[in-house]
């Protein structure tokens, strides 16, 4: 019987199973909402439905009724309404439910027609999974094992069509093995604005390609990589490195803007071989940008600090320098939340004026935000700062030339590039605590090597004052210490009562002291993140502009 | 050269005696005796007497030491405890210097009183095997056995005092 | 639990002496003693290696001489002892076997872990990774006894191949399929 | 030339003879460890050692080769080794005695080999059998017995100098095993020399004498007696086999549950010494039992040596005598080591119930059974 239906929700029979689903939804989503998967290629949830992979093929009936009186028709068998099944499959994608809909999704038919499209799309493929980087993760193995028919009828030459074509600087593409589900083409269009892919040719010969005088170079464009659901696009940076199978995934966060965009860091023994995209819908959907997807090089990049001392000497040194009384500390917005609220913690131990550099950069609305720091407003809810942080320190300059301030400690920040000059940085005691080396760390007195976002754990706020969580995926440089370690001795060596540097113990500290962070530990942050009240600062003035989830508040109150 | 060979088994002879009393390590004692044994007999070789020689290592170099030894190795001698001299000692240890001294002086008293038999008119005892066992069989064969009798006390004994009786302290 | 005494035929006189079995032994010893040697002097006489024999992993070429591994790096999977480490390389695409596309870089077996299961070979969809006849393996460090890619092919030799798919492959290139 | 050696001072003599016991049975014994391993490899289908191959004599053409398949280059290399191996002591042994051991153990069966005639020369001037022979004491048989139980000392000292608990066990389980069959071994050659002497006065314990009442003539004149008196024949063997620690006694080193015995903490020459004095050890013993049971010199039962050798020079003859001697002992060590690759060790527990409760009766009875029979052939 069908129940009386929601206003938005439309009750629909999947395998005979009832499943009420919101208006609008396809037989694929519906189904997947009763654990059924329905296989398919083209289709993917984030863009528009093409149609044209026909793997989704499903059987569909609706409750048969007297066309005349619009009674309903019942089966004297089992006293329920007769079914008028269609007597030709449907695509599960592009049909929309509506109420009292019945699918079937593993009748003999559906099986049939999944063997047959299967045995089409094999038809041309060149079945080098042993050299296909999708190897592992590829939806055409896994259809093939599950819903294939295990052979092949097709006996004759293959086609082979080129194998190493560029779209663009950072995807190629293998066109054998492309079986024309159009995802690139769509997110290109829909996702990225920049519309360069097409299929030229017909049937068998059907090639995707760029446009003339076009190529595929957006910032975006490893996006196309990932929902390709088969080898055809690989990323020319990972092509060939290692086996997805190898590769351990960690959860960790895009640092380049404050979007946070959500990702996975691949790793196998300590080497991080590829950052992929991790969905969230609240923030970045399944994408992210290209330019986020190389930042794992700085782990073993050629200008990264190495440990000259043990970490309790160096620090030794740091806190002897830092008990002055003329100290400013510059933190950092790329410094997680924990090494904030300690930076803070410092400062105010020691009476110390505390800064943070600000980094802008274009907003290019989708992933990548203005301000550059993925962690401003984690320095705002510590403490650290209270205003906007500037790109330019001259408040620091002027202290140092007043002679105001003769201790400096950098968290990380190149004070060169926040307009410190050289002669400034002279004048100073410098201490450096960070993980590459930069014209700061050349004149610092004392450096404490430190570690990246792939080698530590820690929470990162967005521009929507969404707590995000990142974990260390791999170990960090022998001898290199956590910046939280580090920070936490030194306030230790400082006179500060010891209260552990381990995350779960910084956390308490936090939520005791923070308001904005209150009742919030690391480990109850969910792995999508969690909104915590910005309003106190909501008055400022932050450069954003909209960006995939966002809209800057002054927007909203303008529109 | 016969002569310096007696000093030498002499010398031996007494060297390990005297060891064999004043060494706390029960093996070097036990191995000192055997050395002495040794010199016993080199002096019965040096008497002719190679029956007595031979005998003499076999007999008790051969099997009674190595019994001995054996014995010693298995019940794990600690150096035992010096215990102070209690009145039995002394009196014992008198008796003993007594009998001694007693000895010493019949010897000395004894020199050249000693009628020695004529060289070469008699063999003896223990340079042939037949008369060896003539004399062993008729004139000393109660003398045989009471001493026979004796180790087999003295044997018991030996037994009686290395057992530990543990366990039994009640029945004490 | 039920126990089933075993009856036992008394000895004989003759046997509880022992000597008529000792004896008896002593000849047979005597007759094994006249015998000629059962065994093989080594290093000049070898055994016959068996079809199947799984001695060293090697890498085999096929008899173009063409490397056939493609580092797909499933025998890195299998192997249970972790013995194989492969880094995966791009073969260049103005090379001769340029339609293979993928060659290992390097390619190591550590023969200290190696346990001679067999279970690359079997896992191997090239064919390019074989157990041969090898069996001794020896060496004065542990360096030594990583075979290197160079060191595999050396002792893998060539192998009859038998699918010639990436031949087929590029004979379908050179006759146009994929053009119209 | 014996008058020359008569006419030297009494110490150069004693050098001289010291000087061929150890000629004679060094050799001996590395000739039996090469024996050994040799034999055992051809018992277990084996070619045993026949890879070493010295830089001069291994190219000599046939020779060379056949050397090198006997393993004779391996017995050199071995020598060597022992010898320039480094000298290890382990730090818990009593230095003294662990030093004192392996020379205990061989100067007793150097000394042994004094008092064994090696072979018989026909004396023209008294026109009788002289014997070959370092030492002719009258009481041979006792002398080769009191010295051999010495050797006894070495395993033990061996075994409680090294402080260690395995070589511990395998000195006391030999000075146990030693005295135990030490006895049946005496018992069993009385009957031997109940025979030899005749009643009177003079009684002898000389091997030579013994042998000399197995080449005489008529039935019993001419018989060896082993098979005279088997059963002394057969619990001498034993027992011999039991003294020399070899299979299936070898309750000392059993290596299978005693790592190495009284040797465990021994290494480089001094355990070499050890194996030197094992083998002389059976050398003696064989010779021994050659002498008393099969004849010594004489080449066949009923054929004495002394008509053969009668005419011939002396050295000829002397020679002839020394080889078949020689050859009847060298088939006993083969016999040896044949014995230890064809039986099984026993255990502890039945080598002593072996020895007290089987052997040592039979020899008892077997001493009444002889000297009650002998007495009855004597009286008749």
């Amino acid at each position: 019987m069908i129940q009386p239906a929601q206003p938005d929700l439309v009750t629909v029979y999947i395998d005979g199973k009832e499943i009420a689903v919101p208006k609008g939804t396809n037989v694929i989503e519906a189904a997947k909402m009763v654990g059924t998967d329905v296989p398919h290629y083209c289709y993917h949830e984030k863009l528009s439905v093409a149609g044209n992979c026909r793997m989704c093929l499903i059987e569909l009936g609706m409750p048969m009724a007297d066309r005349a009186t619009r009674e309903p028709i019942m089966d004297p068998e089992t006293g329920k309404q007769k079914i008028n099944w269609i007597p030709r499959p449907q695509i599960g994608c592009g049909t929309t439910v509506v109420p009292g809909m019945h699918v079937k999704t593993q009748s003999k038919m559906v099986k049939e027609c999944r063997e047959g499209v299967m045995e089409f799309l094999l038809i041309n493929h060149p079945l080098d999974c042993p050299i296909c980087d999708q190897a592992g993760e590829c939806k055409l193995q896994e259809q093939a094992t599950g819903y294939g028919r295990g052979y092949s009828r097709f006996i004759e030459q293959k086609n082979v069509k080129p194998k190493r074509t560029q779209l663009g600087p950072r995807v190629t593409l293998d066109d054998e093995r492309c079986v024309l589900c159009s995802r690139c083409i769509r997110f290109s269009q829909e996702v990225a604005k920049d519309d360069v892919l097409g299929f030229v040719d017909r049937g068998s010969y059907s090639t995707l390609t760029c446009y003339p005088g076009k190529e595929l170079s957006n910032n975006y464009s490893l996006n196309t990589v990932d929902i390709c659901p088969v080898g055809a696009l690989t990323s020319t940076d990972f092509r060939f490195k290692m086996r997805v199978w190898f590769l351990k995934q960690t959860d960790s966060i895009d640092t380049e803007s404050s979007v946070g965009a959500n990702t996975v860091v691949w790793s196998r023994e300590g080497e991080i071989y590829r950052i992929t995209p991790r969905q969230n819908d609240e923030v970045n959907d399944t994408w992210m940008a290209d330019s986020g997807r190389v930042l794992y090089k700085e782990v073993q990049a050629d200008n990264r600090l190495k440990p000259s001392s043990e970490l309790a000497t160096s620090v030794s040194a740091a806190a002897s320098l830092l008990d002055d009384g003329n100290v400013a500390i510059v933190g950092s917005g790329r410094s997680s939340v924990e090494e904030q609220f300690l930076t803070a913690k410092l400062a105010k131990k020691i009476g110390a004026a505390s800064y943070v550099v600000g980094r802008h950069g274009e907003g290019d609305g989708i992933l990548i935000s203005a301000d550059r720091n993925p962690n401003t407003r984690g320095a705002l809810v510590t403490g650290l700062i209270s205003e906007l942080p500037t790109t330019e320190l001259s408040q620091l300059a002027a202290d140092i030339d007043a002679g105001k301030v003769t201790t400096l400690l950098s968290v990380g920040e190149d004070l060169t590039a926040a307009g410190l000059s050289d002669e400034q940085l002279a004048k100073v005691n410098l201490v450096y605590v960070g993980s590459h080396s930069n014209a700061t760390s050349a004149a610092a007195t004392v450096i404490i090597p430190t570690l990246t976002v792939f080698e530590k754990s820690g929470t990162f706020i967005n521009q929507q004052f969404r707590i995000q969580k990142f974990k260390s995926a791999v170990p960090g440089l022998k001898g290199a210490a956590d910046d939280r370690v580090v920070l936490a001795s030194l306030l230790e060596k400082l006179g500060d009562e010891a209260k552990g540097s381990d995350l779960a113990s910084v956390w308490a500290e936090i939520a005791e002291t923070v308001p904005a962070l209150s009742g919030i530990s690391y480990a109850n942050v969910p792995k999508s993140g969690l909104l915590i009240d910005g309003s106190a600062w909501s008055g400022l003035d932050f450069p954003e502009g909209e960006s995939l989830h966002f809209k800057p508040a002054t927007a909203e109150a303008s529109a | 050269m016969a002569d310096i060979l007696f000093y030498i088994f002499a010398a031996m002879t007494i060297g390990s005696a005297v060891a064999v009393v004043i060494n706390p390590n029960a093996v070097n004692s036990a191995l000192a005796f055997l050395v002495g044994l040794l010199g016993v007999s080199g002096l019965f070789v040096l008497l002719d007497s190679f029956l007595l020689a031979v005998l003499m290592i076999l007999v008790y170099a051969g099997a009674v030491v190595a019994l001995f030894l054996f014995i010693i190795m298995l019940l794990d001698m600690q150096g035992g405890e010096r215990k102070p001299f209690s009145r039995p000692t002394a009196v014992a240890g008198f008796i003993g210097a007594a009998l001694l001294a007693v000895c010493a002086t019949s010897l000395l008293q004894g020199i050249g009183a000693l009628e020695t038999a004529e060289a070469g008119s008699a063999i003896g005892v223990g340079a042939n095997l037949k008369h060896y066992a003539d004399q062993l069989f008729t004139t000393y064969l109660l003398p045989v056995q009471v001493v026979g009798f004796l180790l087999l006390i003295a044997m018991l004994g030996v037994i009686v005092l290395s057992k530990k009786f543990e366990g039994l302290e009640d029945i004490k | 639990m039920s126990f089933k005494t075993v009856e036992r035929k008394p000895l004989t006189l003759a046997e509880r002496t022992y000597v008529p079995q000792i004896l008896n032994g002593l000849s047979h010893t005597f007759k094994k003693m006249v015998k000629p040697n059962e065994t093989l002097e080594y290093p000049e006489a070898r055994p016959p290696i068996p079809e199947g024999y799984r001695g060293v992993p090697t890498l085999v070429k096929d008899p173009n001489g063409r490397e056939k591994c493609v580092s797909c790096q499933l025998c890195e999977f299998v192997c249970p002892p972790k013995a194989i480490r492969i880094k995966p390389g791009e073969i260049s695409a103005d090379a001769d076997t340029a339609h293979v596309e993928k060659a290992p870089q390097e390619f190591d077996i550590d023969m200290l872990r190696c346990i001679y299961c067999g279970l690359c070979q079997e896992v191997c969809p090239e064919e390019a990774i074989w157990l041969q006849n090898v069996f001794s393996v020896s060496g004065y460090t542990r360096e030594e006894l990583v075979n290197d890619k160079e060191r595999l092919y050396e002792l893998g030799g060539t192998l009859p191949d038998e699918h010639f798919k990436w031949d087929k492959k590029k004979a379908a290139e050179e006759a146009g399929n994929g053009a119209h | 030339m014996i008058d020359l050696y008569l006419s030297l001072p009494i110490w150069v003599q004693a050098a001289i003879k010291g000087l061929i016991a150890i000629g004679f049975l060094i050799p001996v014994a590395g000739a039996c460890s090469l024996a050994e391993r040799k034999v055992s490899a051809w018992i277990q289908g084996r070619p045993g050692p026949n890879r070493a191959r010295a830089w001069g004599l291994g190219y000599i053409p046939i020779l060379g080769p056949i050397l090198q398949r006997l393993g004779v280059f391996h017995l050199m290399a071995d020598g060597a080794k022992f010898v320039f191996k480094e000298d290890v002591v382990p730090g818990h042994v009593n230095k003294f005695y662990y030093y004192l051991a392996p020379l205990v153990a061989l100067v007793p069966s150097l000394c042994t080999v004094v008092v064994v005639p090696f072979g018989a020369y026909f004396d023209a001037a008294s026109e009788t059998l002289k014997p070959l022979i370092l030492a002719d004491v009258d009481v041979g048989i006792l002398a080769v017995f009191a010295i051999g139980s010495l050797s006894v000392y070495a395993l033990i000292l061996a075994g409680w100098a090294s402080n260690s608990k395995y070589p511990f066990l395998g000195g006391v389980r030999a000075s146990a095993q030693l005295i135990s069959y030490e006895l049946s071994m005496t018992l069993s050659v009385i009957p031997v020399f109940l025979w030899v002497n005749a009643p009177g006065p003079e009684a002898t314990l000389s091997l030579f004498a013994v042998v000399e009442s197995q080449s005489q003539a008529g039935l019993f004149g001419g018989m060896w007696f082993v098979f005279l008196m088997p059963m002394c024949a057969f619990i001498f063997l034993v027992s011999l086999f039991a003294e020399t620690n070899r299979q299936p006694f070898d309750m000392p080193e059993s290596e299978a549950d005693l790592v190495g015995g009284f040797h465990t903490e021994y290494g480089e020459f001094k355990w070499s010494i050890f194996f030197v004095a094992e083998y002389a050890h059976m050398t003696i013993g064989s010779a021994v039992f050659v002498l008393l049971f099969l004849g010594g010199w004489n080449p066949l039962p009923w054929v004495p040596l002394e008509p053969l050798i009668a005419g011939l020079p002396v050295w000829l003859g002397g020679l002839l005598g020394a080889a078949f001697f020689l050859g009847k002992t060298f088939f006993f060590i083969f016999l040896f080591m044949w014995v230890r690759w064809t039986l099984p060790r026993f255990r502890y527990d039945q080598v002593m119930r072996l020895g007290w409760q089987k052997l040592l009766p039979l020899a008892i009875a077997n001493v009444i059974f002889y000297a009650l029979a002998i007495a009855v052939i004597e009286r008749s």
